[in-house]
């Protein structure tokens, strides 16, 4: 297993990995954590917009220094821009956006995903409440949902299963899986692995997951030098 | 940046398909995007459904719609006006459906259908006629009729300025229903008195962001409610 | 009966008498029609809002010769003004403020008000089909709704009846009701005859409507010289 | 016209009883009326239900409201944020109930009494936790959750600019949930931070119209988040 250590990725190769998936034109919302590291890896010929769920449609990256306004944040609470034409809308208008179908993607983390696209993000079993903020409607509401995790738990659990064992966020919405091990189609076949990451096997891949992976053609999980 | 201007009027219109459903801005004459309107009947597309508030006044606009046969079904709240008299011809003569829902109601079941919620319960209507073969249901003591989302293949509106990405601001009574239709369409078309640049609308005071603006097709002023001779 | 008709009051005069009632700070929607005559008679010190449900809060009188703007109408499609502190609105917050009890007062035309206080005004009987607008809305969300009419039909027909035989617009809504012969109140005990035009009298009013009327002190409207 | 400026802060807030529910606006601390909510802690007012997105931050704003013992319920989206620390040691000890709303869900309820609704169908939350005990509806071959109404006796928000009619505007994010709280309420208190006079906010521009507001307080700016000595 130590070799296997050593060919994950790093949370920015994930990112990065997932930014190339964000096409031109999108509308996408990020979730907290690991997702809002994908900006910076979005080619500067694409035209992505980014919606926080907070009121804000066009989030650009945070303040330069001494640029700050107390009264522009991400959801996730940090200190934040507005890219040219964007707007503020208040919180049901931004909710509109989400469950409306407006947003072409949300990146989102993820404690479990089953093989029928079933997002677990918000509960812990072993809790007895979670955090919920705006992950229930924005799952529910997009028109593509990615989930971006480590391909294990800690202690070395799947957490790509064949059946969710967590509480639900929202059920059949994740359409593809980006890990540090894999890139993970959700179809109606079942979940197709479509790319490894260098130095790991489909195999291998296969072994930390509690669900069938087809394996038609496995590509490599290309990383910038 | 997608580029969502359209350079001529047929442009702007010419993906809109027979049988489609139209969501239709405007209540009175202000904000009825009386331009794109013309362009549909130059399409001389057949069998719409017309959601707006009004049936249409004297030869123009949407009574035009109606007068070259394009309507099958006009869906609005205030259907039987004087001036509406080529729509109450077509009617009269069991050549156009109606549909009457109350106002609020119909400008509630589109934000429904652009807010992807399933639908509402109303204290309008509770009783009457317009309430006759819809579920009601009692909340805390009180009466409500639910009411289902309206969606529109096509949103047809006015607004007063656009910039690139599709912001919209709009003038006095000419918002009305305008910025929910934007909400509520499969593809969003906006007339618009004037373009500007990227950054010339402060974020703050966008009525309707460009995320629910398709197509704009730029107008300059014009007199409203004027005939006009067809194209 | 033409002793009764010269003692009739005048859509001029029954305007005014309900705009005495109008009182300050109030928000008011006014339907089609006579309603609309209010404003003029509203004494200048009361601080009286038009609410107008294409989207206009605080409307003012029409436009001064050469000042009319296209954009800018009632909801009977008549151009207007808007006063200072007014607001735009789109239709969904307009009818939030209608059906979210934020009008003080609706002022609306009426084919019929039954002593419980339903309000018949969208369509005659013996049509298929009427034009509802707002008023279903309106009626249903005002805090108060007057209405406001000739007391009996053009062929003599009472206009006030003990039940409604008219399609419904709104069950139970009428509060005050305003004609050319009499003011009276909707109460839980049934109608209560308030006032009589001058000329009129109290048995001449009920002789004339189709529920039974609660004299119990009678005044006359006050009309101006 | 009728004055809505408070002169006091006790003045803003003096008619808020025990009991009573409070919606306070805020999204993280933009928008979040803390001088307000300083006037509810020095009132010691008790048993309060309050709906906002948070669980407070440090010992300020709503986390001193949970601190001094004022609130009996909490209703919001996110609890378990680290800053929220007042917050988790009232509820382990079993002090303080807590409903968990999602966002969108929270917003559209409040929107839905603030317009006089009865309810409305959410795809938010279907087969989930937070729909047990709930109605499910199908329409159109989706599953829904029906969602109530939720009312305020008071809503306690945040703007930029007044006028004296009460109209608002808001300042970037800080806009969220305080035009939605706004429409909520019995009663509505605004902190602000600068009034204008009258005509001075463009009336295409208006985010709260002044019927949704019945008192506003006057703050100037101040930088928010900080903890302040109780007054």
């Amino acid at each position: 297993m130590s070799d296997e250590q050593t060919n994950l990725l790093t949370r920015q190769q994930i990112a990065a990995r997932a930014a190339q998936d964000m096409e031109d034109g999108w509308l996408v919302n990020l979730g907290i954590g690991m997702p809002t590291m994908i900006p910076t890896f979005i080619p500067r010929e694409r035209d992505v917009m980014f919606h926080s769920e907070n009121g804000l449609i066009g989030m650009g990256p945070p303040p330069a220094e001494g640029e700050a306004d107390q009264d522009l944040i991400s959801a996730g609470k940090e200190l934040v821009t507005m890219v040219p034409g964007g707007a503020y809308v208040h919180h049901t208008d931004s909710f509109a956006i989400a469950r409306g179908g407006r947003l072409d993607c949300a990146v989102l983390g993820a404690f479990q995903v089953a093989a029928n696209g079933d997002l677990c993000n918000w509960r812990l079993p072993n809790q007895t409440s979670g955090s919920v903020g705006g992950a229930m409607d924005i799952a529910a509401g997009s028109k593509r949902v990615f989930a971006m995790m480590t391909h294990t738990a800690r202690d070395g659990a799947a957490k790509i299963v064949a059946e969710r064992s967590y509480p639900l966020t929202a059920g059949g919405v994740v359409t593809r899986i980006f890990t540090d091990m894999a890139v993970i189609s959700v179809t109606p076949d079942g979940l197709v692995l479509d790319e490894v990451a260098p130095g790991l096997t489909a195999d291998e891949v296969q072994a930390v997951t509690d669900a069938p992976l087809i394996m038609n053609s496995v590509g490599t999980i290309p990383i910038a030098a | 940046m997608k580029n969502k201007k359209a350079e001529t009027l047929e442009d702007a219109v010419s993906r809109i398909h027979d049988g489609a459903t139209l969501l239709i801005g405007g209540f009175g004459q202000p904000g009825v995007p009386e331009v794109l309107i013309d362009g549909v009947c130059d399409l001389k597309r057949r069998d719409l459904t017309i959601v707006t508030n009004n049936a249409g006044t004297g030869h123009s606009g949407i009574a035009r719609l109606f007068e070259e046969g394009c309507v099958a079904k006009l869906v609005c709240t205030f259907p039987w006006a004087k001036e509406s008299f080529v729509f109450k011809e077509l009617y009269d003569a069991g050549k156009i459906e109606l549909e009457i829902v109350p106002q609020g109601t119909l400008a509630e079941r589109m934000r429904t259908a652009g807010a992807g919620l399933g639908g509402f319960l109303t204290p309008t209507g509770v009783g009457t006629d317009l309430a006759i073969g819809k579920e009601t249901m009692t909340v805390e003591g009180k009466d409500y009729v639910l009411e289902k989302p309206l969606h529109g293949d096509f949103a047809l509106i006015k607004a007063y300025k656009v910039d690139p990405r599709g912001n919209l601001i709009y003038r006095k009574t000419g918002r009305n229903f305008n910025p929910i239709m934007a909400m509520a369409a499969g593809h969003t078309i906006v007339e618009v008195q004037e373009d500007v640049e990227i950054d010339d609308l402060d974020p703050e005071v966008i009525v309707t962001p460009g995320v629910f603006v398709d197509t704009y097709y730029v107008t300059g002023w014009y007199e409203i409610g004027k005939e006009r001779n067809a194209s």
